[in-house]
């Protein structure tokens, strides 16, 4: 890999590899933990933090280890960074640490962190895989808070309640009331609101997705037809 | 009804699923058997059978006998066609035939005469005491081919082999599609003949017993066979009326309670099943000797006035015999061969009858009318309930729509018998039959296509080994030439100086250090031929250059080609410059090319004069020399391996000695190369 | 004395699990790969070259090497389908660089123009054409993959490429139009006295 | 003139699947009729309003999918889907209710599978599953039997312009659930006793399962999947019931309690998300009626038809899996992939 496309690297974080939308991975938290905003941005960042440290010590280490044992260093890392960060939580944020639980613990477990360590992080320098960390991880964070905003909209038609849970007391007062007297839809926070929520949001990437690539295809230059055959019967007099 | 079902010795078995569509049988019945027309001509397919198509044995112009011999069969499963009636043979060509798909096949086709002049026809009146092997040969030639529907030659039904022991002979009198009625007349007219056909089957087979089975929905045709097989062994054992009794499995299921296991004939089982006008047209043969020239046909259907059954020349043209029933093409909607539930619809009215042809049915709109469109299947399960096979037709629906034929194939797709049943009942009117026909014929062109990929890679393999050892053999025949006149050489007193190329090969062989033959020489090969260097040197930079010049030109020219055709794709009107921009560069490359060559091919000479032996030898020689040490590497491995210690020095030590050779080999190629300017790639 | 406890348990963790890899690779090793007969048999074996390669064989092996699946025309999007599931790839459109899917064809020489130069053999990669020199060549039918190699090298532009025809053992009926549509088709008849 | 082509077979076998659902959504008329009769007219409104949705959505969703709005309602699927969870709502929902079961069922639960024959659940039951889950106190809201509103207070009611409150009462499954186990408490609810079981609901359970009868009678049904859910309900309270009486209701109790026959002859039998072979058309059925048997004694809601069948569609595909029939010249049933 000579040259490095940061532009390609955030793109494929942002949009077209996105972990939670493309490549389907941290399930678990991503349907568990996104009933409100706060929930999902609180989780997101702490998965934000352990994915762009990880794939950065992955990447330091990337020579020094061999093909075998890879995995369990990995894992190794990944679960010292998460425990690193339970620990930040709970001296910050102990509110949102005790509402988040065992979800916290469970990003050891987010397969997009491993997925990036073994997929990029191992095979790439430094600075790649560090802003590959940090763009998935942003990646991860903003599926997380729509997902967040979706149901916590739909499930008790307020947009940022309980801000102050990650941004301390400045944010007590952010919560915006969207519907007036709204009776709570349970099914939107409830998991099976979560999926159906997940669902939208990946038919929506693919319609987008769908149109650019038909406008694409209404521009693109006319390829030339067999250019790169040979001859299967060698020289022929 | 109930009491010819009484008092049965053994009781009638079940088959699975099964409906009951409306019969429609009563108005084609209550005629008697009528003759069918004398059509101006008759057109007679070549393959009226399952197999291969017979051969014409007639010519143009040929005038024939009613009964003569005009097509005889090809290989075992065939049979051959005989002329209906006599008159002369106008044409052998592609006409259309009785098919779903409206295709012409090759046909003869027979201008009547009208006088009915017979051949000399061949009896067996005393078949009864003739060799059942004798007279399966002269069955051979009946022409006779599964009269019910099926049209598998009747002859080699009749010979289930050697070893294979018939416990029961069913003649298949069930009849159960709708509207149809040839059997049934067939039957109520024709009863002694049939027992007697039946008789001459079984004196072939020789089996442990005989059953008849037929639906109760026949009682005439069931008395009269009783009173024509009184005396005899023969047994009719009637059967409920329930569509699809009369297909073969399901009627060997019925009277047995055997199936016949999947991809297998019923032999298998030692039942053999043949159809009742089969069974006539057998009698017809062998007493009359009268092969198949026609059959009875059941013409039915709104649209014609006088519905019943005829006896149709084979080779009728069906619109000549619906016009004999009197067709009102006004109210013609579908015109179906066959039965409602498994015939196609003829989309070719010129197209003939044909030795299976057991109905036609011109119904109108409103009779038969066209399906409405297919809605969602509900999965309702009614298709699975009535399949007589126990398929899940609706699983099979579903694979066969989505293209999932292997999934199709492990429900058992090609057990399925496309009797309709499931489509007949669908609620939400799939037309389930033409998805599974879908299906069966992609997988059949799948499986032939695979076959064909196959040989095709052996051949290309075959190919590609046989190149491989011709141009081995020219290289050791070569070899051996160059040895034979070295040898002479050798032989011959050579002077102190020998010639220059002997001198070469000495010095490079020395040089190389493997050839043992050379003794002693110069080590200083190549420097003693300082004009030839220079020269080669000369001609490398030419080459070089030269290669320079020949890819930019032949890079332009593509450039040149792709822009001219994109401009001719765009319509531009600068056609004619480009056109001949895109000459100018093509010259100029093929120039270069035509140089560049020429130089190599004199680098090679000079090679070849240097070392006596031409590049190729040399390359071949260093390649073998690699490929050899290579080889004996892997003894060395597999000695060790094996733990033959000291079998792996010896061989450790020829594999050195080996790969010392192939090292000095490749040097001494390099070498050579380098010296006349040459890289690898030339 | 935490730390302590956490860096002795983690030491012993990967001293264990160390041994335990160490001794799994090297009892468990698997060799051979028989994945390109399987990406052969897949492959339409016309032997065409349009691949890039000389011949199916050879495209199967770079397949397994890594390349694209998708420079197959005659195999079309069905092979390309095939081989997705079975390498567990993505599918690909057709690389239209290396030509586009057609019907299936045969080559035929028309036999009056044939100068018996033997070219069109030498060429064909499957043996499907036979003759000698100074006498008329032929292709056999049921062998020839319809590569079209041997239309370039003929000096008298007597071979053509024709579409393979349907014929009553090859045809079958076509899958019905699905939910919402009759399989039915009308068709005018005349002279039906 | 002109020749029909098409394939076999060319005649088929009268009704369509319009017409099996026009028979379903009649063999409902006798217990619409009787839930009107005891529970008052916001029954009747309630399935008239989710019908009219249903059929709503679905032109709305078909017409968004691009498909032919007019073929499609004509298999009248989505008016037997918008029926059935009319019928399965309490007579006191306000029209909201009712709007977004009906269209969650129609559109989440029926047309992004694929719509009719592609669906792996039961709409309805889809539908009703996700009101309960997510409004357990209107979902809950029945009327006491007899006790009916007039028709202006239904209206009202409707209209979300009364408190259920003033007319809810509980029903008799819910009462027992609550006082199970007291012997005093059970003897002191009338509602638990009426000629056959609970008072009301043995009525509502009788004329549904007179409507399953003409269903079975008119073939539209098969009989495996009520006679294995009727079965698989009756037979463990039958055994629990005559260990401890208190504790567990009698089998009637249960048959003739809350939706068990509108679940055994209308729902369960719902062919699209149910096991296809007769074989396991009867697992499937039993296994329903266990599972009913099992909520409604041990669980949280005051019946359980919906989440049985939701789990039991769930096991549709596994027990068509284990039930394929073996194939005429097959030796045993070929269970390769899928």
């Amino acid at each position: 890999m000579s040259e490095i496309d940061y532009g390609r690297i955030t793109r494929d974080g942002l949009w077209s590899n996105n972990p939670a939308t493309v490549q389907i991975l941290g399930l678990c938290p991503l349907l568990a933990v996104t009933g409100t905003v706060v929930n999902g941005m609180g989780l997101g960042l702490a998965t934000l933090g352990v994915l762009t440290a990880s794939n950065l010590l992955v990447s330091l280490i990337r020579n020094t280890i061999t093909e075998t044992v890879r995995l369990p260093v990995f894992v190794m890392i990944i679960a010292a960074l998460v425990t690193l960060t339970e620990m930040i939580m709970q001296a910050y944020t102990f509110e949102l640490y005790q509402i988040l639980g065992i979800f916290i613990p469970l990003i050891v477990t987010n397969c997009t962190i491993l997925g990036r360590a073994e997929s990029f992080a191992a095979r790439n320098p430094v600075l790649p895989a560090l802003v590959d960390g940090f763009m998935m991880g942003t990646g991860f964070l903003v599926v997380l808070v729509l997902l967040g905003g979706m149901r916590e909209l739909i499930g008790q038609g307020t947009l940022f309640a309980d801000m102050d849970l990650l941004f301390g007391p400045v944010a007590a007062d952010w919560q915006i009331k969207v519907v007036e007297n709204y009776r709570g839809f349970l099914f939107a926070v409830l998991p099976p609101g979560a999926f159906i929520g997940l669902g939208l949001i990946i038919a929506g990437k693919n319609l987008i997705d769908g149109r650019i690539e038909a406008a694409r295809q209404r521009h693109r230059a006319p390829v030339e037809q067999g250019t790169k055959r040979v001859r299967t019967t060698g020289k022929v007099g | 009804m109930l009491s010819l079902l009484r008092g049965k010795r053994e009781p009638i078995h079940d088959f699975p699923g099964g409906i009951h569509p409306p019969e429609n049988k009563a108005r084609s019945t209550a005629a008697p058997i009528r003759p069918g027309p004398l059509p101006h001509e008759l057109v007679l397919p070549l393959n009226m059978h399952v197999g291969a198509p017979a051969r014409p044995v007639v010519a143009l112009d040929e005038t024939v006998l009613k009964g003569q011999l005009i097509a005889e069969s090809q290989g075992r499963i065939s049979a051959p066609v005989h002329a209906p009636t006599s008159g002369r043979i106008t044409a052998i060509e592609d006409r259309p035939v009785q098919h779903p798909s409206g295709m012409t096949a090759t046909c003869i086709v027979l201008e009547p005469d009208g006088r009915e002049a017979w051949a000399e026809l061949e009896y067996r009146p005393d078949w009864a005491a003739t060799d059942p092997a004798a007279l399966l040969e002269q069955v051979r030639h009946s022409g006779l081919a599964g009269l019910g529907g099926a049209g598998f030659p009747t002859a080699v039904k009749a010979d289930p082999g050697e070893d294979t022991r018939i416990e029961q002979l069913i003649i298949n009198a069930a009849e159960c599609e709708p509207y149809i009625t040839a059997d049934d007349r067939l039957m109520r007219e024709r009863s002694p003949g049939i027992i007697r056909g039946i008789r001459m089957l079984a004196h072939l087979l020789r089996p442990d017993e005989i059953l008849v089975g037929i639906e109760d929905n026949k009682p005439e045709a069931i008395q009269a066979l009783r009173s024509a097989a009184e005396g005899t062994d023969i047994e009719i054992r009637v059967v409920p009326t329930r569509y699809p009794s009369g297909g073969e499995k399901q009627l060997i299921q019925l009277l047995t309670g055997k199936e016949v296991p999947a991809g297998d004939l019923p032999a298998r089982v030692g039942v053999i099943c043949q159809n009742v006008a089969t069974a006539y047209g057998i009698y017809r043969y062998l007493e009359h000797g009268e092969p198949l020239l026609s059959r009875i046909t059941t013409v039915t259907g709104d649209a014609v006035s006088h519905p019943g059954n005829y006896e149709v020349l084979v080779g009728t043209p069906v619109k000549d015999l619906l016009a004999c029933a009197g067709l009102d093409a006004d109210r013609l909607g579908k015109l179906v061969t066959g039965g409602p539930m498994m015939g196609f619809t003829l989309p070719e009215p010129a197209a003939p009858v044909v030795k299976t042809s057991t109905c036609l049915i011109a119904s109108t709109p409103e009779e038969l009318p066209e399906p409405p469109p297919e809605q969602p299947c509900i999965r309702c399960g009614a298709c699975a309930e009535v399949c007589p096979a126990n398929l899940l037709p609706q699983q099979l629906y579903w694979y066969a729509k989505n293209d999932e034929f292997e999934r199709a194939q492990q429900h058992n797709l090609m057990d399925c018998i496309e009797c309709g049943a499931c489509a007949y009942v669908c609620p939400s009117h799939i037309p389930l039959v033409q998805y599974y026909q879908y299906a069966k014929g992609e997988i059949r062109n799948q499986e032939a296509e695979t076959a064909k990929a196959d040989r095709a890679r052996q051949r290309f393999e075959a190919r590609q080994e046989r190149i491989e050892r011709q141009k081995a053999e020219k290289e050791a025949r070569r070899r051996e030439r160059r040895e034979a006149q070295r040898r002479k050489q050798e032989a011959a007193p050579s002077g102190d100086d020998g010639t220059r190329s002997d001198a070469a090969v000495q010095a490079s062989a020395t040089s190389a250090g493997g050839g043992s033959a050379a003794s002693g020489g110069s080590d200083g090969s190549g420097s003693g031929n300082g004009d030839d260097e220079s020269r080669a040197d000369e001609r490398a930079r030419r080459m070089k250059q030269l290669k320079v010049t020949y890819n930019k030109a032949n890079k332009q020219w593509k450039q040149a080609q792709a822009a001219f055709n994109k401009a001719q794709r765009d319509g531009a009107d600068n056609l004619d410059q480009l056109s001949a921009n895109v000459d100018k560069l093509r010259t100029r490359a093929d120039e270069a090319r035509a140089e560049l060559d020429a130089l190599v091919q004199e680098a090679k000479t000079d090679v070849e004069a240097a070392t006596g032996r031409d590049l190729k030898t040399l390359k071949k020689e260093a390649t073998d020399a690699e490929l050899a040490a290579r080889r004996k590497a892997k003894e060395v491995q597999a000695a060790r391996e094996a733990g033959a210690t000291e079998q792996a020095q010896s061989l450790e030590r020829e594999h050195e000695q080996l790969r010392q050779d192939a090292d000095d080999k490749a040097a001494w190629l390099k070498r050579v190369m380098e010296e006349q300017g040459m890289k690898e790639d030339e | 004395m935490t730390i302590l406890t956490a860096i002795i348990a983690l030491l012993a963790l990967a001293a264990v699990f160390g041994a335990l890899l160490g001794y799994a690779s090297e009892k468990l090793k698997v060799e051979g790969d028989p994945v390109v007969d399987q990406i052969d048999a897949i492959l339409p074996q016309t032997q065409c070259g349009q691949c890039g390669h000389p011949g199916c064989r050879p495209y199967a092996e770079a397949i397994a090497a890594g390349e694209e699946h998708n420079k197959c025309p005659p195999g079309g999007e069905q092979t390309i389908q095939e081989l997705s599931d079975l390498l567990g790839r993505d599918f690909l459109p057709l690389d239209e660089e290396h030509g586009e899917e057609d019907v299936k064809r045969v080559a035929y020489i028309r036999e009056d123009e044939c100068i018996g130069c033997t070219k069109c053999i030498q060429a064909c990669p499957v043996d499907a054409i036979i003759g000698a020199a100074q006498k008329m060549h032929t292709v056999i039918e049921d062998e020839c993959t319809g590569c079209d190699l041997c239309v370039e090298p003929c000096p008298v532009d007597c071979i053509d490429m024709v579409p393979v025809e349907e014929t009553l053992e090859s045809w079958h009926r076509e899958r019905p139009p699905g939910v919402g549509g009759r399989p039915e088709t009308y068709i005018p008849v005349e002279n039906l006295a | 003139m002109s020749l029909i082509l098409g394939p076999a077979p060319h005649t088929m076998q009268q009704g369509d699947t319009g017409a099996f659902m026009r028979q379903v959504v009649y063999a409902t008329g006798p217990g619409l009729a009787v839930l009107t009769w005891i529970f008052g007219w916001g029954t009747l409104i309630n399935v008239l309003w989710a019908v009219i949705v249903a059929v709503a959505v679905e032109a709305l969703v078909l017409t968004m999918r691009g498909r032919d709005v007019r073929f499609f309602l004509s298999d009248w699927s989505v008016v037997v889907t918008g029926l059935l969870l009319g019928l399965s709502l309490p007579p006191t929902s306000p029209w909201w209710l009712t709007l977004v079961g009906v269209a969650f069922a129609v559109i989440v639960a029926k047309h992004l599978y694929g719509g009719l024959g592609m669906n792996p659940f039961n709409p309805a039951m889809v539908g009703y599953a996700l009101l309960l889950v997510s409004f357990p106190v209107a979902m809950t809201a029945w009327i006491a039997p007899f006790d009916v509103p007039t028709f202006s207070e239904s209206v009202a009611l409707f209209l979300g312009q009364a408190s259920p409150d003033a007319f809810s009462g509980a029903t008799p499954l819910d009462t027992f659930r609550t006082w199970a186990g007291d012997a005093q408490a059970l003897a002191g609810h009338d509602i638990l006793h009426g000629r056959i079981a609970g008072r009301g609901w043995e009525w509502v359970n009788a004329a549904f399962l007179l409507g399953g009868l003409y269903l079975l009678a008119r073939r539209i049904i098969n009989w495996h999947i009520p006679a294995g859910f009727l079965a698989g309900l009756a037979l463990p309270a039958l055994a629990f019931w005559l260990v401890d009486d208190v504790r567990y209701a009698d089998p009637l109790f249960h048959l003739f309690g809350g939706g068990t026959m509108l679940g055994a002859f209308f729902i369960a039998t719902d062919p699209v998300s149910a096991a296809t072979s007769n074989q396991g058309r009867l697992i499937y059925g039993a296994l329903i009626g266990v599972l009913i048997w099992v909520i409604r004694s041990f669980g949280g809601y005051p019946d359980a038809v919906a989440f049985a069948v939701l789990l039991m569609n769930l096991a549709a595909p596994t027990l068509d899996y284990y039930t394929r029939p073996r194939t005429y010249g097959h030796d045993k049933p070929d269970r390769g992939i899928g």
